[in-house]
């Protein structure tokens, strides 16, 4: 396929300082994703799929973790190199991530709506005195329209109600759906999912992955989506990468990584799947 | 000799919601509503069921940690609910195990892991000193851990080795019904697949009753006998595994079904063939 | 204070807290402005201020004598018990109403009746009082008195219209509650100040009040504010910071020799009439032995309790201070001897035995304090171990209700409760005084007892005297206390104001009248 | 998911090597600690170091009363004479054993009840904390200025005293974390093998408040010995010629403020004290919790 | 949220209760003959019996406890030993002043303490962090009766910025008895920079103790929100960081210091006692500290009670705040 590079992942290498000495965690990680693109990220638990995902963030603290090599292209600028004001542009508008537990990702003290204006208002600004492109109050309006547009598109009823509520109002799946239109609040070209709504039932689950697919065609978003159900990555992503103790072991077309997997690690995990026929 | 370890009859359990106040709507959570099944011997008898639907409630029930609001429970031929108490409940406890969802929160974590599972036998005056510690070595070794990892605290285990001591626990007073709530929903797959061997191993070997209890169909394809379907209290559907997966009869199984997420191309033409609007299964 | 225009320290603060007026510091608070109620130093000096007594000491010849006052001058009649006394025509309460006999009688009716503060004085001595005409009062007493004038110091005279105007009802019959609510919040009086304002948890403002009879002259004060401070390195900062102009007489020794050094500042020291002594509980072991009693008197270090703690004062020559007049001169002070100490407490009936007493004394006290230490030094020495015992004085007196509730030894400071030698000999040791912080030695003998009754009545001052000082020399040879000292009475003011004058009796020396302001 | 879970609690209940290690890489830690040790062997040892080995005893000295530090008195000398830095050095001791004495007191009365409560919960539990609460409700000052009042003034008694109003604060903090461990899996999963309440209390329960109750205590060690200096300054603390900090400050403030030294150094030692066992509680509880570091 | 705050109010009584119980006993404990000394130490034992009559001392304890209850009530708090007068007046008299330090106190403390804690939070381990906290440990750690004294020696003695004592000369017209709310409500902004004046130094040696406490529980609370990952994601979504420090993370962490505020305030109001002392604030201390000195029994238990009553009203109304901070509770459910 010919299409744009969207980002591009170096032979990323990230360590950890901790009481036993500095741990390499991430060991020479390569991936990219193109324009358009859902791609999926597999592996077993603590394998390294979210520090991956965060650092292109920049969103893990130094200290405790160290990057030790590579680099991060995104739109052929790397990430790991620009200014603390640049990534906090960008963060949110141009990449977004997506939580994993809907239960913690949602500030508890206020409503969803105070939360969703503020991304829409302060996303990218030094501070809250900064000057506004437009004026407070037509801003705050926008906010809550968008927010609603989204919310609606998430198939939530009642989306002027939801922005009045606090996060323990709403059940986890009706939270895990907010967390993904807050993500998109500002139509970013990358969406990082990290495993959002595995802590939610499975018919609760499918439900929202099969929305959160739709939603990002139709606004032609790429995405990152990090599970470590091999089913789900089947189902969602062209390509899969299978990661491994902090190393990339596998990597390739979804059906081909699944039904004719290559490294003896793939197919353990295979083996490992409860099947049911 | 009974044929059945538990039967419920009509078992209920309501909770009480915004208790105190002044009187108005008393809110009720009907967690169990009017449920009756029998568990046969040396089975594994799978609960399935969305968050909510009560599964964990009637766990609790069974253990005792809850009461019954209405209807009968029988353990073993014996109505769970006449007893009262100390003695009774502590010989009940010696027939009835657990082994929790989350393998973490369940052992305490300033134990060490011999500790852990010496202490039903303590509780339960069982042997001395130097025979409780030649029986937690012998659990040990059944649930496949070294021996060597009997002074370690449970933060210097795996998941996969901390259900073990959880599974090793379980089974000291050598039980014989050992209700298993959601015992891997927190482990990793490849992690999951060796505690489901383990624990088909030891149910051979000591003839064990299993009360499974998953949301995780595929699971319930590969180690249950017979299933039965919760939604909202209610019991919706029951039978044999293969009957299940066969010929779901519910809409409500069909959809929990298909949220499968399925690998092979065999699964997923499997899955196809579940209709969502009507009876059939095209073949 | 009115100092604050001269500061005298180089960082004092421009804004005083009393920028009008003279401000005088106080240990404590002051609980009653009822001159029937009154009891301590800070009420006294309040009384004094609002009212006039009866009899006033002999300031003018730096005396505690009792000269008449509002009384212009009386006579006794040849029983003793009648005294017949001139009430002065000039003086006009500051309601305006003219003070005469009856306001004086009624005050000691009240005084009686009520049966608070001094009353104490009179209610088992006198048989009654009346005015013959406007400007006469004849007081009965039932016995012979010697003291009777000079207890008058303490009867304030109220105004018995006003009172009379504002009663509520009470359990006084006629007198309804004897004006109680009334006096409790305002002054009936007609003192040389009019009460301005008065904030119970703090202080209380004086004003002149200018129609008094003995006029004002330009220096005086017209203005004045008694602050009570409770924490010494306050008041002594208020002092030397010329916030306050004079500060009380309860400070640590060792303060008033820090503040005669501070400029601006002057610190006045007089012998005072004040008794600072450690009875003895001479009915519980092993102090009911007189040998014991001796040894522990004989083992104190006097010099030191004197130079270094007390600072300069004078050594007490048995009960009676020195400057009082009747104190016998055959008494006097004991000094140590540690050989003598230990031969007594050899011949004592616990010679041989470990010997224990308890020491009791106000633990908030510095001085105190350093009493306890010091009689635990001493009488180590002799080998007499002391159990130190600090408490709050609420327990000094409750100590002293029972013998076997008081301790062996108790620190106390009695000073003169009537300008008279009655008030430390038949006061302490007559029997009828026990069960107060007085009579903590729980000295009970019928020949002393007979003799002080006797000097009540004795009929010419020369015989009352020697009576009197018989007393003494029979009780201290009994060695009921340890005498320790008159202790030097300290007053620190700033260095304008003048005519500060000590006599010894209670609060008079404070009285406001009677200072100026020179700069 | 949860397997994330489980790392951070992995991380919670790292295990006692690590949490040494952290203990002893923390700089304000080393200082705490430091402090505290040499504090508690001058408590021990007051006798062989200080200068004047009878400046706690009946000796007394008016020659020598109120003189500023000098080469043989190095912090000077208080109102009877005594040896100022002496008295500080047997302080410690005193000031030690009232913190000692009342946070034991506290601890056996608070920690137990706070257990029972928070366990067994209902009515148990109302009774409990409203007793609690009536303690907690009157200002521990206020409440131990009544008990020692009632109880005569002495060092022992003030500890009584202090100790009255001290134990309702572990009774709060053990009913609130019993609380929290309480719906752990493994209480449940001990109460599903038979083991009694008692043994879940305190062979389950009490082990897992240990972290929280062990900061409480070393903070709590200062607000001790500062409890003992009011009652002092009122009068009411431990009695001469005992050097207890608090009280060797009150009774030197009347001299405030031109004899400084013999209320100062003793401020200073409380000072001090108190920066040493806050450190060391804060060191404490940053190696039992990693997520603060 | 209504039904909360019903149940709080309510769970007050029993508490008051118990207190009333809990003093009256301990003041009938403590010894010393306060009816002799109120007598006056010279007073005859008749004058003495008279008084115990008159006070009500001569009836058994348990009907003394009964006629207290109910004097309560009436608004007879029982004759003070001392002033003799009811002590509800002498606690009126006082309690304005007593309570407008505290009040200032607890405003200052929080004022110094929850910016302090921010800070050290934000700026964890580095140089401003440690010395943060060790001026701060350095504040709890002095008797404050002590601190007391050293500031009023430095600010007023040796630099005279402030007046030693008082409360001010300058008085605005009373309302509540509180100076600087009484002259801000009668606009008069000469007694109010008086008042102001003098109150800063007591209000001080008061507060720093507790700022330092709050202070502390403010950055641990705050290090703790920074492991949140409602934290992370909001940084996540490019928020400034200065939304994120002091709304997103100090709603959540004051909600915690909150309760401690509630709790400090009544011990800020029994150290103001201390306070008072020094700085000659005609407050209650005076009163108290000689109540006790003099087992004054009713004045003893009239102050515990009203100051009981404070810490319970203090405490509802954290718990007010409490709710209104935290939407769970405010809406009516936990
Ligand atoms: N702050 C940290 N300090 C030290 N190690 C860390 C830190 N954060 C993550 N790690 C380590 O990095 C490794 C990778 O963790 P990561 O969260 O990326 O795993 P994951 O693949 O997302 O797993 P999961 O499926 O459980 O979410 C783990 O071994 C973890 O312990
Ligand atoms: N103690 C309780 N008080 C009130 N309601 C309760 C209580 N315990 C359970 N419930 C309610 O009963 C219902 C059933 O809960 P239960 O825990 O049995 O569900 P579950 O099937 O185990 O769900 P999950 O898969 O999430 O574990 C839920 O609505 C729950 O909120
Ligand atoms: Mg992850
Ligand atoms: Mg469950
Ligand atoms: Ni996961």
């Amino acid at each position: 396929m010919n299409k744009e590079r969207l980002l591009e992942i170096n032979n990323l290498s990230i360590s950890f300082k901790t009481d036993d000495g500095d741990i390499p965690t991430i060991k020479n990680v390569s991936m990219h994703i193109n324009e358009g693109e859902i791609i999926t990220v597999v592996g077993e638990s603590g394998s390294g799929k979210s520090v991956t995902m965060r650092s292109i963030m920049r969103l893990i603290a130094t200290p405790p973790a160290i990057y030790t090599g590579g680099e991060i292209l995104y739109k052929g600028k790397d990430l790991l190199k620009v200014s603390e004001e640049e990534i906090r542009k960008l963060r949110g508008s141009e990449i977004s991530m997506i939580f994993q537990d809907p239960m913690t990702a949602l500030n508890p003290v206020f409503t969803i709506g105070e939360q969703m204006e503020n991304i829409y208002i302060y996303q990218g600004q030094k501070s809250t005195r900064s000057k506004l492109p437009r004026s407070k109050k037509v801003m705050k309006k926008e906010a809550r329209a968008r927010s609603i547009e989204l919310l609606a598109k998430m198939s939530l009823p009642n989306p002027e109600g939801i922005l009045g509520m606090y996060p323990f109002e709403l059940s986890g799946g009706m939270k895990q759906r907010v967390i993904i239109a807050m993500a998109l609040i500002k139509t970013p070209r990358l969406l990082l999912a990290d495993e959002p709504g595995t802590s939610l039932d499975v018919t609760v689950q499918s439900s929202i992955n099969e929305e959160l697919k739709r939603l990002v065609l139709e606004e032609k978003i790429s995405m990152i989506f990090i599970t470590h159900n091999l089913g789900v990555a089947k189902q969602l992503g062209e390509r899969t990468y299978v990661m491994k103790l902090g190393e990339v072991v596998e990597e390739g077309e979804s059906d081909e990584v699944f039904l004719n997997p290559r490294e003896e690690y793939t197919k353990s995990l295979m083996n490992a799947l409860p099947r049911i026929v | 000799m009974n044929d059945y370890i538990i039967e419920f009859n009509n078992v209920k359990k309501y909770f009480q919601l915004s208790h105190g106040g002044l009187g108005k709507n008393k809110k009720i959570v009907k967690a169990v509503d009017d449920v009756s099944f029998k568990v046969k011997r040396g089975v594994t008898f799978a609960v399935i069921g969305e968050s909510g639907s009560g599964k964990s409630t009637m766990a609790k029930m069974i253990m005792k940690f809850e009461d019954v609001t209405e209807g009968k429970i029988l353990v073993d031929g014996e109505d769970i609910s006449a007893m009262k108490d100390k003695d009774n409940l502590k010989a009940y406890r010696r027939k009835v195990q657990i082994v929790h969802q989350d393998p973490t929160s369940s052992l305490n974590p300033r134990k060490t892991i011999k500790e852990i599972i010496e202490e039903p036998l303590i509780v339960h005056k069982i042997g001395d000193a130097k025979e409780r510690l030649e029986r937690v070595k012998e659990l040990i070794q059944v649930v496949d851990l070294p021996l060597n990892y009997m002074d370690r605290y449970p933060h210097m285990l795996s998941g996969g080795q901390k259900q073990r001591v959880g599974i090793a626990r379980a089974i000291a007073l050598n039980s014989k019904l050992i209700v298993l709530d959601e015992p891997t929903s927190a482990l990793d797959v490849s992690v999951q697949s060796k505690v489901i061997d383990l624990l088909k191993k030891i149910q051979k070997e000591f003839n064990l009753t299993y009360v499974f209890i998953t949301h995780d169909l595929a699971l319930v394809k590969n180690f249950a006998d017979y299933v039965i379907i919760m939604q909202r209290g209610n019991l919706v559907e029951e039978g044999t595994t293969e009957e299940l997966f066969n010929n779901p009869k519910q809409q409500y199984t069909r959809k929990l079904l298909k949220a499968i997420p399925v690998i092979g191309d065999d699964e997923q033409a499997f899955l196809d063939r579940i209709q969502l609007d009507d009876h059939t299964i095209s073949m | 204070g009115t100092g604050a225009a001269t500061p005298t320290t180089p960082n004092a603060p421009t804004t005083p807290a009393a920028d009008d007026g003279f401000l005088y510091v106080a240990q404590q608070l002051v609980g009653t402005i009822d001159p029937a109620q009154i009891k301590d130093e800070t009420e006294v000096l309040t009384a004094i201020n609002l009212y006039d007594p009866l009899f006033y000491p002999d300031m003018e010849n730096d005396s505690m004598a009792p000269v008449p006052f509002v009384a212009e001058s009386y006579t006794v009649d040849d029983s003793a018990k009648v005294y017949t006394m001139k009430i002065r025509k000039d003086i006009t309460f500051q309601s305006g109403n003219k003070l005469k006999a009856a306001d004086v009688v009624y005050s000691m009716e009240r005084m009686i009746a009520i049966n608070k503060g001094f009353a104490w004085l009179w209610s088992g001595v006198l048989d009654s009082a009346k005015a013959t005409d406007e400007y006469t009062v004849v007081f009965t007493l039932k016995n012979p008195y010697a003291p009777f004038v000079s207890t008058l110091t303490q009867l304030f005279i109220v105004d018995s219209e006003l009172l009379k105007a504002n009663k509520a009802a009470g359990d006084f019959g006629d007198n309804g509650d004897y004006g109680l609510a009334y006096i409790a919040e305002n002054a009936a009086g007609s003192g040389p100040y009019k009460l301005a304002k008065w904030d119970r948890q703090s202080y209380i403002d004086f004003v002149a009040f200018e129609g008094y009879w003995r006029g004002w002259k330009d220096n005086q004060i017209k203005k004045a504010q008694m602050l009570t401070i409770t924490e010494e390195a306050t008041v002594k900062t208020l002092l030397v910071s010329g916030e306050a102009d004079m500060i009380h007489q309860w400070l640590a020794v060792s303060a008033y020799q820090e503040l005669k050094s501070t400029s601006g500042v002057v610190v006045a020291e007089d012998p005072s009439a004040k008794l600072q002594y450690f009875p003895m509980n001479m009915q519980k072991a092993p102090t009911d032995d007189i040998n014991v009693r001796q040894a522990i008197a004989y083992a104190i270090d006097y010099t030191t309790a004197l130079e270094d703690i007390l600072g300069n004062s004078v050594a007490a020559a048995g009960a009676v201070p020195v400057v009082v007049p009747g104190a016998s001169e055959n008494v006097k002070p004991v000094t140590r001897d540690l050989e003598k100490a230990k031969a007594a407490l050899a011949a004592s009936k616990y010679a041989g035995k470990e010997v224990k007493v308890t020491f009791m004394y106000l633990g908030e006290n510095a001085q105190q304090r350093q009493f306890a230490q010091l009689v635990a030094a001493n009488l180590s020495e002799i080998g007499i171990t002391v159990e130190q015992m600090p408490v709050s004085w609420a327990q000094v007196t409750e100590a002293a209700s029972k013998p076997d509730t008081t301790p062996n030894l108790t620190v106390i400071s009695d000073s003169l409760k009537y300008p008279h030698v009655d008030s430390h000999t038949y006061g302490i040791y007559h029997s009828s005084a026990k069960g107060s912080y007085r009579s903590m030695s729980w000295f009970l003998d019928a020949e002393v007892d007979q003799i002080l009754t006797d000097a009540r009545k004795a009929a010419t001052e020369e015989e009352q005297m020697s009576l009197y000082k018989k007393s003494q020399e029979l009780v201290t040879a009994k060695f009921p206390a340890v005498y320790l000292a008159n202790p030097t009475h300290y007053l620190a003011y700033r260095d304008y104001v003048k005519d500060y004058n000590y006599t010894g009796l209670m609060g008079y020396d404070l009285a406001f009248y009677g200072l100026t302001i020179q700069k | 998911m949860e397997n994330q879970k489980m790392k951070s609690d992995n991380r919670k209940y790292s295990s006692r090597k690590k949490m040494i290690k952290r203990f002893f890489r923390n700089r304000m830690t080393m200082v705490g600690l430091v402090i505290v040790v040499v504090v508690l062997l001058l408590a021990v040892f007051a006798e062989q170091i200080v200068p004047f080995p009878d400046s706690n005893t009946i000796a007394v000295n008016f020659k020598m009363m109120n003189k500023p530090p000098s080469n043989i008195n190095l912090f000077g000398t208080d109102e009877i004479g005594r040896d100022v830095l002496s008295r500080t050095i047997y302080g410690a001791r005193y000031s030690l054993m009232m913190a000692g004495v009342v946070l034991t007191i506290a601890v056996i009365i608070g920690v137990p009840l706070g257990l029972v409560a928070g366990y067994y919960g209902g009515a148990v539990n109302s009774v409990i904390m409203r007793i609690t609460d009536v303690f907690l409700a009157i200002p521990s000052l206020i409440l131990a200025l009544t008990v020692s009042a009632i109880l005569e003034p002495s060092l022992i008694n003030s500890m009584i005293a202090i100790s009255f109003g001290w134990w309702p604060w572990f009774t709060r903090l053990t009913q609130a974390e019993t609380l929290k461990i309480k719906n752990e899996q493994f209480i449940v999963s001990s109460e599903g093998i038979g083991a009694s309440k008692f043994r879940i209390m305190f062979s389950e329960i009490l082990p897992n408040c240990l972290p929280t109750i062990i900061v409480k205590i070393s903070t709590d060690v200062g607000f001790v010995i500062l409890t003992g200096a009011s009652l002092g300054f009122l009068g009411l603390g431990a009695q001469p010629p005992t050097p207890e900090w608090g009280t060797m400050i009150s009774e030197a403030r009347v001299y405030l403020p031109t004899v400084w030294w013999s209320s100062v150094f003793p401020g200073l030692a409380i000072l001090l004290t108190i920066l040493g066992f806050s450190f060391l509680g804060d060191g404490i509880r940053d190696a039992f919790d990693v997520r603060a570091q | 949220m209504k039904k909360y705050l019903v149940k709080r109010i309510l769970g007050i009584i029993p508490a008051l209760l118990g207190l009333s119980i809990l003093i009256f006993i301990l003041t009938r404990l403590m010894p010393g003959d306060s009816i002799r000394l109120a007598a006056g130490t010279d007073a005859t034992p008749a004058q003495i019996e008279a008084l115990r009559i008159e006070m009500g001392l001569d009836k058994p304890v348990y009907i003394q406890y009964f006629n207290y209850v109910k004097g309560l009530f009436t608004g007879d708090w029982g004759l003070s030993l001392r002033t003799k007068r009811n002590v509800f007046l002498d606690i009126r008299d006082t309690f304005a002043a007593t309570f407008e330090l505290s009040l200032v106190g607890m405003i200052f403390a929080v004022a110094i303490g929850v910016p302090m804690g921010v800070i050290a939070a934000v700026r964890n381990n580095k140089l401003s962090d440690q010395i943060i906290r060790v001026t701060s440990l350095s504040g709890i750690a002095l008797p404050r009766f002590f601190l007391a004294i050293l500031l009023q020696f430095f600010f007023s003695y040796v630099l005279g910025w402030f007046p030693v004592i008082g409360r001010g000369k300058v008085v605005p017209t009373g309302i509540t008895g509180m100076r600087l709310l009484d002259s801000l409500l009668t606009l008069n902004f000469a007694a109010f920079a008086n008042s102001f004046q003098h109150i800063l130094l007591p209000a001080m040696a008061l507060a720093i103790a507790s700022a330092a406490q709050i202070m502390r529980l403010t950055r641990t609370n705050m290090l703790e929100q920074l492991n949140k990952e409602y934290i992370v994601a909001a940084n996540s979504y490019g928020l400034p960081s200065n939304l994120i420090y002091n709304r997103y993370m100090l709603k959540n962490a004051f909600i915690s210091v909150l309760t401690t505020i509630g709790m400090q305030f009544s011990s800020l109001i029994g150290s103001a006692f201390l306070v008072e002392t020094v700085f000659g604030w005609p407050g209650m201390a005076s009163y108290s500290i000689a109540g006790l000195m003099y087992k004054d029994y009713n004045a003893i238990i009239g102050v515990t009670m009203v100051i009981g009553v404070i810490f319970a009203v203090s405490n509802l109304l954290v718990d007010i705040a409490y709710g209104i901070l935290d939407p769970q509770i405010r809406l009516g459910k936990a």
